[in-house]
C-alpha cells in the first residue's frame, strides 16, 4: 500500500497546472465559452504538446500508457480550472472505444492523431426516454451492401459538435432495451445523412443533438462484435464516471479554496465571517466532503484498474453517489457562503457550482448508482 | 379549533377563482408557469387589472383601497392567484413601500404616492443593500447630504431586484456619518429615478437571467420632500419594513403549485420499466417536502392567526416561515431538475436549427435561479440569528 | 378557519398540568417506574376524577365527547411529564374498540368502568414477525360450543400486564396476511388459557407478551362483524398514531424547553454556551421541528375526525413521517447539546429522548410511513 | 499509489488471523458480537494474551514491546482484531499514558510502570473532565497542594471511563491557582486507585449500563515521584495525548463489521414480502453509510501515510476522523434498531417467565449509549472548532 504520487505523476500534474494557471485563468476561460466553438484550438494544441491527450493510451500508439490514478492527475488539474475542451469526450470516451474494442487498423489510424491533437471524438448513445439505462438504443444499422445503414437520434452529445470522429452506438439486433444486439459504429462527422446541432451546456460545455439518416458506413468502421456492443459500453462509460469523479475533485478543491479565503477576507459586522462559528462549523464539513470525495475518487480509479467486473461496478457505484453527494453539498454550500456574489456570472464559484452540478447528474445521478450498487452483490 | 372552510370562504374562494379565470389573459398564465421572464409590462399590466378590481392591496387600510379581509381570506387569494399562474404582484410598492409610507408618511406623502402606488402608475423598487455590506446593512455608506430644500445622494446600491424596470426607489442612506452607532444617523428616502445621475447596471446571475442590478447615485439631487420618517430616524423604518419584506418569502401556495408540477413531471419519467413517481427514492424525497409544506402551511396560518389576535407587525415568526419556506423552493426546483436526467446539461440552443427543449433546460435554470432564496431578503444565517436573539433569547 | 383552543380546552390542558406539575414531577415518575406495576394507580384515580379517561367517548356513558384536538390537549400535557400509565392502551386503544364497533351492552358494560378508572384496558394485536403490517394475524379463533377458542401469541402489548381486558385480533378466516377474516374479541385479563408476561420498555412504559393457549370466550367477545377486524383496527391505530403524534409534540416541546434553558444556563470558556453560533442556529432548527410538529399533529387531530378514509390514512401517515423525523432530530440534538450530562439517568432529557425515539418507532417508522403514503394517491 | 496488500501484507493478514483465530477464547467472543458486557478480567486476559504473544503495544518503541510494524501492519492487525471480535485493548494505558511517559516520564516511572502496562498488570483509566468543565478541559478545580515529597489532591473528576476497574488513573491537577492563563499551573499526576479518599461512584447512563464514573479525591497523598513532566506543564501533556485519544475513535474496522451485522439483521427482517435489505429506503439509508466508511477507510490511510512521513504525533486530522467515524457508528447502530421494529420497545425483563429476546433488546440499548460517540473525547463541535482553527486557519 503506498498513498503518494509517483515522481511522475507530481510533474504531470505541475506541467498542467502550469500551463492552466496562465493560459487557463477566469478570463480566458470566459473568453473561449463565448466563442463560436465554444473551445480553444490552441489550448488543446498544448494538451497535446504537453502530453495529456496521450496518457491513458498505450506506447505503440505514441501514449503514455498510464493508470487511471495518472488519468486522475489529469482530471483533478481540469477539475480545477473548469476546463471545458472535450477532454473527457475524446480521451476519456471516443478514444476509448478504439483503444479498448477496436482493430490493430483502427488503433493505427486514429489513436497517434488523436494525441497529437488532430482528431477529436465524441460518443453519440444517449436517447431521449433512455435516463441511465445504457441498453436503451433504438438507433436502428441495418446490413446494406458491404456495410451498414444507420438512422436514429442521438441526444446529449458531449461534445458531438466538435467532434471529428463520433462513436455510435445502434441496433443491429433485438428489441429496444435488451442487453444483446448494440453495435458500435465509428462515424465520421462530415458522413452524408448525419446532422449536429449543438446547445451550450449549464457547465458551458457543449452538447450536441446528432441525427442519422441513412448514414452508411462500410463493415471496416464497425468497432469490436457485431451485437456486443453493451459491455464494452459499460466499461468505458464506468472509466468516464471515474474520470469526472476525479475531476469533481478538482472542482470541490476549488470550491473549499475559495470559500475559505472567502470566509477569511470578507468582513461583516466589523470582523471577517470566517470568524462566525456557526460558518466555522460549514467551513469544516465542506473540507470533510473534499478529503471523502478525493478518497473514494482515489480508491475508484485504483479499483478500475484491477479487471474485476463486479467489483468494478461495484466501486464506480459507490464513487458516483459519494462524488453526487460531495458536489452537491460543497457546491450549494460554497455558493451560499458566499451570498449574493455567489450566484453571479462574474465569479468563478458560480461556474464551479454549475459543473459540479451537471456532474452529480452525468452518467447517473446518486439514485441511479444506489439502485446498481444495492444490485451489485 | 376549526381549520376547515366556512361556507363564506367557500364561496370568497370560488369568487376569487371565478374571476381569475375570466380575468387572468392566457399568454401571461403560460409564462408564468414554464418560468419565462415576464415583463415591465406584463407585471404592471396584471397589477392594474387587480387595481381595477380593487384586490391590488388587501391588507391596506380601507381608505387607501384595502379589502378589510380576514387572514383566512387573504390566505385564499393569494393561493388562488398563485395556485392559478398569477404574475407575483411586485411587493417593492405595495407590500413594501406603502406600509412604510401608511406608518411613517406625512400626510401629503400617502396623498401623492399611495394612489400611484395602488394604481400601479409606477413600478417601484428596492435600495436597500450595497457593495461589501451584504446582511449587515447597517454597515452602509450611501451618502445624503442635505443642500437647502434637497439632499443629494452619492453611492451605490447592489441587489436591486428588477431595477432595470424601476420608476422610483426607496433607499436607505446616511444623513449623518459622524454618529458612533452605525444605526443611526440613517435617514429613508423616496426617489425618482429619472433623476439625472442614475445609472443603472445590470448583473447577471449564473443562470444567465437579468433580475438585479447594480444601482449607481452620483450627486443624484433629491427633494427633502421625500424623506420618510424624521431624519437619521431611517433604521426605524427599515426595521419595520424587515418583517413585510420576509412576509411573502415563505411562497407556501407557490411551492404547493408546484409540488404538483414535480409529480405530474416525476409520473411521465420513465426509469427501471416505471415512473419515477413510483420509485422510492425519488417519491420519498418529494413525500418529505410534501409533509413539510403541509406543515408550514399550518405553522403560517398559526402564526397570521397569531399576528391578527396581538395586531402587530410581523416579527421573528416570518423567519421561520422564510427559513423553511426557501428551503422547500430549492428542494422542489432541484428535483424538478432532476427529473430531466441527462437532459439537465442542455442550457442554451448554439444553432438556430436545434430541435431546443427551452422548458427542460428552464428547469436547470430554476434550480440555480433559486439558490438566491437563501441568500436573498436576509440570509437564512441572519434569519436564524434573529430567531436567536428574539425568540429564543440567546 | 381558527386556530385558538377553546375555553373548555384551555381548562382541561390547565387542569392536567396544574396535576402532573406537583404530582408527576421527575422524582415522583422515577419512583412509579420503579414500582412493581410500573404505574400508579393513585395517578390513575386522579386522571379518572379529572375527567381525562372520559375525553374521547359520549355523554351516554359518562364521557365527554371531546374531538380529537381534545385529546392532542391531554397528550400534550402527557407527552411533556413522560407520564407512563397506560392511558393510550385503554382510552386510546382498547376503550377505542368497544366506543367504535361494541355494541351497546360491551359499551354499557365497559366504558363507564373505563371512564372512572376501574378498568384498564389493551390492544394485544402486534404478532412476531408482523413488522407493522396490521393484516398479519396468525392467531387462531376456532368456533367451539357457543363460543370461540383462540390459540396463539401476542407480542410488544401496549401496558397488556396492566389491563383488566385486552382486545384481541385473531383469525376466523383466511391466511396469514389476508385483509379479511381478521376478528376482534374481548377477553378478560384472568381468562384460563391466557399467560402475560412483561418488559419494561426502553421509555418506561411496559410492554408484555400475551399468549393464548386454548382461550375459550363466548358469542358475546366478539367486538364488531365477525372476520372484519381489519378495517377497524386500522382505523384505532391511525387514531392512536395521531395520539403518539400530539404526545410527541409534548415531549419535544420539553426537550426544547430543557435544552434552551441548558444553553442558557451552562457556562463553558467563561461564557454561556448559548452565545455559541453555532449552537444558536441549532436551537433555532430544533424550534422549527417543534412548530413544525406541532403543525402537522395540528393539522392530523383535526382530520382525522373528518370521517375521509382516504384522506384519513394520508393525513395520518405525513403526520407520523414528519413527527418521526422530528422526535429523532430533536431527541438526537437535545441529548447532544446537554453534552455528558444529556446521557444520563438523571436528567428528565435522557428520558425523554427514549419515549421520542419509540414514539417514532411505535404503529410504524418513517419508511412504512412513506410507503403508505404514497400508495394513499 | 497502490493499494493493495503486497505479498508480505498478506501473509502477515493471515498470520494475525489464524493467531486470533487460535487464542480468542469463543465466550469473550460471543460477548463481544453480541454487546454484552466485558468483565475488568476479560479485558485484562485478552490484554494478557496479546502481551505475551507481544502484540500488545505495536507502536511502542521496540525497546519497550514496540512491535516495529509499518502504518500499513498496524491496519491490518486492527482490522482483524475488530472484524473477529477481539475486545478492545483498554486504551487508557497503553494508547494514552504509555506515549506520556514515553515522551515525558522520567526513565524510573518509565522503568516502573511501562513494564507493568504492557502486562497487563494493572488496569489504568483517566482522570481529566470535572463536572462544569465538559469540553471546557482548562477550566479543572481539582487542586493539588505540594507538602513535601508528595501531593495532596483533592476535587473531583467525572466520566471516568471504567473507573470502577481502575487500578491507576492519570489526572490533571491544578497545582498553582494564582496563574492567570487557565493552561498553565495544571499538572499531570499518576494516582495509585488503592490510595486513601478515593471514592468512585457510578453514573448509570440511559441505556441503564455502568461504565462512566464520578472519581472524588479527598485529601488524597500522591507521591512527588508520580509527577509526570514538570510541575504546571501538566497542559503540554495534556494537548500531547489529545490526539492520541481520538487517534482510535473513528473505529473505522468495527464499523465495518457493524455494517456487515446490519445488512445480516436487514436480510433477515420481513417486510412487505421482502426483505428490509431489498427495501431501497432502508437499503439506501445502509449503502450511504457503507460508502462513507469506504471513503473515510482510505482517508485514514492517507492521514496516517502523512503522519509517517512527517514523523509527528496526530494533529487535527484526526478530529476529522472522530467526527466522521463516530457519525458512521451512530448511523450503524440507529439502523439496527430500527431493523427491530416493534421489538425495539421492550428493554428489561420484567417476570422472570419471559421470553425475552434480549440480543434484540440490546439494539436499542447499542443505540442509545453510542450517542456518546459524538460527546466524549471532544465532543464533536470541540473537534469540529479544532479542524476550522488549526486545519483552516479560521
Amino acid at each position: 500500500m503506498d498513498f503518494e504520487y509517483s515522481e511522475e505523476q507530481r510533474l504531470l500534474s505541475e506541467t498542467i497546472r502550469r500551463f492552466l494557471a496562465t493560459g487557463y485563468n477566469f478570463d480566458a476561460r470566459a473568453k473561449i465559452v463565448a466563442s463560436p466553438a465554444g473551445h480553444s484550438d490552441d489550448v488543446w494544441a498544448a494538451l497535446a504538446e504537453m502530453g495529456v491527450l496521450s496518457v491513458p493510451f498505450g506506447s505503440e500508439h505514441g501514449g503514455f500508457g498510464g493508470t487511471t490514478i495518472d488519468m486522475m492527475v489529469v482530471m483533478e488539474a481540469l477539475g480545477e480550472a473548469l476546463v471545458v475542451e472535450p477532454y473527457l469526450a475524446t480521451v476519456g470516451l471516443g478514444g476509448q472505444f478504439i483503444a479498448r474494442a477496436g482493430t490493430k487498423a483502427q488503433q493505427d489510424a486514429i489513436l497517434p492523431g488523436l494525441i497529437q491533437g488532430k482528431t477529436k471524438m465524441a460518443f453519440a448513445h444517449t436517447e431521449r426516454g433512455a435516463r441511465y439505462d445504457l441498453a436503451h438504443v433504438t438507433t436502428r444499422a441495418r446490413a446494406a451492401g458491404d456495410g451498414f445503414t444507420l438512422d436514429g437520434e442521438k441526444c446529449v452529445v458531449l461534445h458531438g459538435g466538435a467532434a471529428d470522429l463520433l462513436v455510435v452506438s445502434a441496433r443491429t439486433d433485438g428489441g429496444d432495451t435488451d442487453a444483446r444486439g448494440i453495435t458500435l459504429f465509428l462515424v465520421p462527422r462530415n458522413a452524408r445523412g448525419l446532422t449536429v446541432t449543438q446547445a451550450r451546456g449549464v457547465d458551458a460545455h457543449r452538447v450536441a443533438e446528432v441525427r442519422l439518416s441513412g448514414v452508411t458506413v462500410g463493415r471496416d468502421a464497425v468497432i469490436g462484435a457485431e451485437g456486443q456492443g453493451l459491455p464494452v459500453i459499460e466499461g468505458v462509460v464506468d472509466y468516464a464516471t471515474v474520470l469526472v469523479c476525479a475531476e469533481a475533485v478538482g472542482a470541490i478543491k476549488y470550491a473549499h479554496d475559495a470559500t475559505l479565503d472567502y470566509l477569511k477576507t470578507r468582513r461583516q459586522f466589523g470582523v471577517p465571517i470566517g470568524t462566525f462559528q456557526a460558518l466555522q462549523h460549514r467551513m469544516v464539513d465542506i473540507l470533510i466532503s473534499y478529503e471523502q470525495a478525493r478518497s473514494i475518487a482515489t480508491l475508484a480509479c485504483v479499483k478500475i484498474d484491477s479487471g474485476d467486473d463486479v467489483e468494478r461496478r461495484r466501486i464506480v457505484s459507490a464513487a458516483k453517489i459519494k462524488i453526487a453527494d460531495a458536489a452537491r453539498h460543497v457546491s450549494q454550500e460554497a455558493v451560499q457562503l458566499h451570498g449574493g456574489m455567489g450566484m453571479t456570472e462574474e465569479l468563478k464559484i458560480s461556474h464551479t457550482f454549475r459543473r459540479l452540478t451537471m456532474i452529480a447528474q452525468m452518467f447517473g445521478d446518486a439514485d441511479h448508482h444506489l439502485a446498481r450498487f444495492a444490485a451489485s452483490k | 379549533m376549526d381549520l376547515n372552510y366556512s361556507p363564506g370562504e367557500v364561496a370568497f374562494r370560488d369568487e376569487v377563482r371565478t374571476w381569475i379565470r375570466e380575468s387572468l389573459p392566457e399568454d401571461i398564465r403560460d409564462k408564468v408557469l414554464n418560468y419565462r421572464e415576464l415583463t415591465k409590462e406584463d407585471l404592471l399590466g396584471w397589477h392594474r387589472r387587480l387595481a381595477t378590481k380593487g384586490w391590488v392591496a388587501p391588507f391596506w387600510p380601507v381608505e387607501w383601497g384595502g379589502t378589510n379581509w380576514t387572514v383566512v381570506q387573504r390566505y385564499i387569494f393569494e393561493e388562488e392567484c398563485e395556485t392559478a399562474g398569477c404574475p407575483p404582484i411586485v411587493a417593492f410598492g405595495v407590500r413594501m413601500c406603502a406600509p412604510v409610507l401608511l406608518r411613517f408618511g406625512t400626510p401629503e406623502q400617502k396623498q401623492r404616492f399611495l394612489p400611484r402606488i395602488y394604481d400601479g402608475d409606477d413600478f417601484w423598487v428596492q435600495g436597500y443593500s450595497e457593495p461589501g455590506a451584504g446582511s449587515d446593512l447597517a454597515s452602509l455608506k450611501t451618502r445624503a447630504v442635505r443642500d437647502g430644500d434637497h439632499y443629494v445622494v452619492t453611492g451605490q446600491k447592489i441587489w436591486t431586484t428588477l431595477g432595470h424596470y424601476g420608476d422610483w426607489i426607496f433607499c436607505l442612506v446616511r444623513t449623518d456619518a459622524t454618529r458612533e452607532k452605525r444605526q443611526e444617523g440613517i435617514s429613508f428616502l423616496l426617489i425618482d429615478m429619472k433623476s439625472p445621475g442614475i445609472t443603472v447596471r445590470p448583473i447577471v446571475l449564473m443562470d444567465q437571467g437579468h433580475e438585479v442590478n447594480e444601482v449607481f447615485f452620483d450627486d443624484v439631487r433629491v427633494p427633502a420632500a421625500n424623506l420618510v420618517h424624521e431624519e437619521g430616524k431611517g433604521w426605524t423604518v427599515a426595521k419595520y419594513l424587515l418583517g413585510y419584506e420576509r412576509m411573502g418569502t415563505g411562497r407556501i401556495a407557490l411551492s404547493k403549485r408546484e409540488l404538483v408540477r414535480v409529480k405530474t413531471l416525476a409520473a411521465r419519467t420513465r426509469v427501471n420499466g416505471g415512473t419515477l413517481l413510483d420509485d422510492p427514492r425519488f417519491r420519498d424525497r418529494i413525500t418529505r417536502v410534501e409533509v413539510e409544506l403541509m406543515a408550514l402551511e399550518i405553522t403560517n396560518l398559526r402564526f397570521l392567526d397569531q399576528l391578527r389576535r396581538g395586531d402587530r407587525p410581523p416579527g421573528a415568526e416570518v423567519s421561520m416561515l422564510k427559513i423553511r419556506g426557501t428551503e422547500i423552493q430549492q428542494a422542489i426546483t432541484e428535483m424538478m431538475m432532476q427529473t430531466a436526467g441527462p437532459f439537465a446539461h442542455p442550457y442554451r440552443a448554439v444553432d438556430a436549427t436545434a430541435a431546443f427543449d427551452t422548458f427542460t433546460a428552464s428547469l436547470t435554470g430554476r434550480y440555480m435561479n433559486l439558490r438566491k432564496a437563501t441568500i436573498y431578503a436576509g440570509s437564512n444565517e441572519i434569519q436564524r440569528n434573529i430567531i436567536a436573539k428574539a425568540t429564543l433569547g440567546l
